[in-house]
């Protein structure tokens, strides 16, 4: 889960990492107010998306005036996809140096990575290899004094600059550990005068560590109400634009379904992947998501592992049953137990195939038809 | 013969009472796997198919001396469950579980990396060497044994994969799932590197995905490899930016393709099947 | 440095360990105070050392005059060489079950382990094998709950008490890592009803990490003044019951320099380690020091390696030079710069052998005529 | 030739631009050790005798590629020097540093058994492999080249029996200090496999005291050994309950005491010298 700039540093500020005065706003107003209080400000679009300058999403303001009017200019306006409705209104500091600095996973070595660079401010797949200094961390250990030194050094970081800079790689680590992040990142650190200071922030959360970290984060949202509901189920679905709905159990098998679906003319209309080991009502819900999405077809793909076939065909006899299936559905069902799951759709009057050519082929002449 | 797992494999299931546990603990035994303990906290001294369960790790080693666990515990517990494994002395940890948080996954590895543990997954399906052992979720019928190694990032497809090849009468030496998990144990190259060096292994199919470059290191082993290697890729069709399922599987940045992945293993000498049925015709011909 | 047993308490209680509820007495009055508060109670003598039952260091008491008179028997008293000013008046317990618990160093391991026993209550060593629980600890992860999981097993707890014991091994093993423990006991841990509590406790800590636990651990002494003094400079010193003072540099090389004096019919006066690379200023305070124990004779065996012979000498040379030496010195003086070392002795009059024989057959002479 | 350091050692010093560092680093090029780089945070581009000193190991292991280093850093900081070596890939670590705390020293212990590093120390002479390279803080003069190994727990009693074996014209192959304190890298058995296995190596001369039962565990293994061993023991008039120095050398509840040792070494067939200068002439006699 993404963090908004706002929030990101906010966490920042809370472990020790420096951060431009500001406050966030909601109308021009409150931009003007800010102004007023902090001086010289810039006003930043809380978007998920980076890449706000260069789309117009962040303006100077030097009186209360120009900062309302800025604000006006921003709020309410579509941004990369995303409608911005919330501005951070900070001081405008003094640039003397961009530096960049992360922590994100490594995952070839399976431990976390410090990523830094003298040369901060763009886009850090922009730097050359060279201008980067990385740095692999033993959760054992985290980071040292020594590691600090090493990595001053290497940013070429001395006297009072050095000294903070060391608080704020041990303090982004403990960030980075603490919230369960998968990124923690600012870019840029920047060098103002005697001062450090995070000019920006970014934060991305394990989705998967939210139920210990939930409570000590903000929450963000950038699926979609679909994506949601299919999340709440634990089904992992992703929209996509044809017309013959998918759902298969696993994500490789959901991928190389797709992938033949597209391969044999067919358009997918989604990527669903109902899980391994998915159970009666699971699958029942998620046929249900399918069918919301009236699609021209739906394209079912089980080999069942973990999966019970029995379970899938139950699943879908229910369906049938009790909403009825308006919609054409061609289902592929091999694996464990999958005898008596055959047996169960043909009770059902559901028709199925064993492999996953004929399947595909049979949807696709259904779709194009 | 085998990778990792063979018929001198002693069994523990960690978490063996459970729904999972307790229905792979049967179908793994049924399976002719040498499943010697189980493990589920206050559970200690009943059994499941005979199969006696303790209240911890250490009381199993005791008593059964197993060597590998596999493990059903919950994502919030696995961590846990993985450690105690690996303080008991077990050799070879297999953790089925999915949506662990990927901190406890790189805490994880950090202890394997310091006591020398295997660690295959998590998120996986597990690993079977065919006649001999199955440590794994994957249904029973579909393998034969054989000296065909294959390794994936997921599981169903790799059954779809295996399926294929036991269709065309081709045996499976081992079958080993990495898992779909961002950080996990044993990597393409690992793997790659124990077919090569296993006498019982003849040829190699690597199931991958897009996302991450998983592929393209393993393309860069296989290289050095004597034993030919075929593979299938999935996400073909995928579009950027958006993650398939697998917190791996997902292209950002240009990174991650289809295309970078097929051009690595075509450089490397290793045919990519445009569809899994098509694999078996593909190993045909680079076996010669 | 060893705890007192009411101070092992309170770091105890701070951690979480439930302890007996009681009170420092240092007079009668406060015995009797307490026990009007507490009840039936039980006096035990403060003093570092074990064995205080079988001495009459622990009295048991019903009402308030009983504990005046109890505490009035023992406070004062001489116990195991120690002089008893404090006592603990303790809540007597209700005892269904003694069990041994303690965190301390496995130098083979190189780590921590926790050793355990149902049977507790009496000195572990005189415990059978088979009786006791071990379970060596690994830092990078310390105590986990499965780990409390299986030494209750072993143990035999179960219900309640095993939720307890487990927070007792959690928060005991704390109390070892952070206050730089090396030993933490519980002795016996008492079943009482259905609660666990501490109803001995010893702690003893690094004296080498006093730098940073010495904030927050009271202080207690067991060493005599010269052995302060001593320490005080860096330099080991024991006292003993000979006449020849002992000098070397050196753990090792002074026991032996103890052992040949001894081989040779000597008796040492003490044991004296000046150290690795003691300088002038620390050899010649050193020198002081057995100059102030009025020994017969003193012996000085410097084989120099990071301590150099030349310093060495200029300290003797100097603290003749400055307040005389009145008693008979011998000195074996090899190894760096040894060449410059004895003509800086002879220059100030004093002999120096080549080999410790000539110079331990030397001192025992004198000492002996 | 020589066990754990030889001609091929690169030294690092940590701590080098201190009095003990400066000192020693300088004895130990005067020996012929050869010490390739310096480390003192803050004194990066400066050097000691010409050799070259950086801010931190990672800089020193990147521009002169040392693989063993020695610590001369103050007890409170010891920890993070070994930890930064460690880190930083350097395989023997010497540390010198006495009185660092016994948690710290788990610590390093607990990370060097991850890393697989050889920790000698701390609160050690060092090591020296007589004409081949010197990591420690004993005198130059005294070393002779030769094949008889001396293992010791206590520095300057060491000196004193290697100063008799050289007097006496028995060389050394290497001379290795456990350190005194409780916590220690190499125990007197990985030494004695060390020497054992040593092509350089005939006879050993092993250096104890009383407190723990180091050299019981010692003579355990001694009983399996080809290569005779000649022990000389310090602590023979100590008191029980006093401390002798050594944070080990102390003789609790009738355990650790001379009396056990003697018999143990003898009882492994290990002959122990009555007075340091006894040893070269039972060597002698073993060696027949």
């Amino acid at each position: 889960m993404k963090l908004f700039e706002f929030m990101a540093k906010e966490l920042f500020a809370r472990n020790g990492i420096p951060i431009p005065q500001g406050r966030v706003v909601r109308v021009p107003s409150e931009a003007a107010a800010a102004c007023q209080t902090i001086g010289s400000v810039v006003l930043k679009s809380q978007i998920l998306s980076g890449g706000r300058g260069k789309a117009g999403g962040i303006k100077f303001a030097d009186t209360p005036d120009e900062a309302a009017t800025a604000a006006g200019e921003i709020l309410g306006t579509e941004l990369k996809g995303f409608t911005v409705d919330t501005l951070l209104v900070e001081q405008k500091l003094q640039i003397d140096q961009e530096l960049y600095l992360a922590i994100t996973i490594d995952k070839a070595a399976q431990c976390p990575v410090l990523i830094a660079s003298a040369f901060g401010g763009m886009d850090i797949e922009d730097l050359a290899e060279d201008k980067l200094v990385k740095h692999n961390i033993d959760v054992g250990i985290g980071i040292m004094p020594y590691l600090t030194r090493e990595l001053n050094r290497k940013l070429g970081l001395s006297g009072v600059l050095a000294q903070q800079a060391a608080e704020i790689f041990t303090n982004l680590y403990k960030v980075f550990r603490e919230y369960d992040a998968e990124l923690v990142e600012i870019n840029p650190l920047v060098v103002s005068g005697e001062k450090l200071v995070a000019a920006d922030g970014k934060v991305t959360i394990d989705d998967e560590a939210m139920f210990r970290v939930g409570e000590l984060v903000p929450h963000t949202e950038e699926r979609t109400d679909l994506e949601i509901k299919a999340a709440e189920l634990g089904i992992s679905y992703v929209q996509l634009e044809g017309d013959i709905a998918v759902m298969a159990n696993g994500a490789g098998i959901t991928m190389a379904t797709l992938d033949i679906l597209q391969h044999y003319g067919g358009h997918p209309a989604n990527f669903m992947d109902a899980g391994g080991g998915a159970g009666i009502e699971a699958t029942a819900k998620a046929l249900e998501i399918l069918l919301a999405t009236q699609p021209k077809a739906i394209l079912v793909n089980i080999f069942g592992g973990i999966t019970r076939c029995d379970d899938v065909a139950t699943a879908f006899a229910q369906v049938k049953q009790s909403r009825g299936i308006d919609v054409p559905l061609v289902i592929r069902l091999v694996g464990t137990n999958q005898a008596e799951g055959v047996r169960i759709l043909q009770e059902n009057g559901i028709d199925s195939f064993r492999t996953i050519k004929e399947a595909v082929e049979k949807v696709v002449q259904i779709a194009n038809a | 013969m085998a990778i990792i797992i063979d018929g001198q494999t002693r069994v523990l299931v960690q978490g063996a009472t459970g729904n999972q546990g307790s229905f792979h603990l049967k179908q793994m035994l049924a399976y002719g796997s040498n499943v010697v303990a189980g493990v589920s906290p206050g559970k200690g001294g009943q059994s499941v198919e005979a199969v006696p369960v303790f209240d911890t790790v250490f009381a199993a080693v005791e008593a059964q001396h197993p060597n590998a666990s596999i493990i059903f515990i919950p994502a919030r517990l696995a961590k846990e469950a993985a450690f105690e494994a690996m303080e008991a002395g077990i050799e070879t940890v297999v953790i089925i579980t999915e949506h662990i948080p990927v901190h406890d996954a790189m805490d994880i590895m950090h202890l394997a990396k310091a006591r020398g543990t295997t660690i295959i997954g998590p998120n996986t399906f597990g690993i079977i060497s065919p006649g001999l052992c199955k440590m794994g979720i994957m249904p029973n019928s579909i393998f034969l044994p054989g000296t065909t190694g294959v390794l994936a990032r997921s599981g169903t497809l790799s059954y779809e994969i295996v399926f294929n090849l036991t269709a065309a009468g081709i045996g499976q030496s081992s079958v080993v799932g990495l898992g779909g998990d961002r950080v996990a144990g044993l990597s393409f190259v690992d793997i790659l590197q124990r077919f090569e060096a296993d006498e019982g292994t003849t040829q190699v199919v690597l199931v991958g995905e897009i996302g991450g470059n998983a592929e393209e290191e393993a393309a860069e082993y296989i290289k050095s490899m004597r034993k030919p290697v075929v593979a299938y890729l999935a996400g073909k069709s995928a579009p950027p930016g958006k993650r398939m399922g697998h917190a791996g599987a997902i292209i950002e940045r240009g990174k991650g393709t289809f295309a970078s992945k097929v051009t690595a293993l075509n450089a490397a000498g290793a045919q990519v099947a445009a569809l899994p049925w098509e694999v078996p015709n593909l190993l045909a011909q680079v076996s010669r």
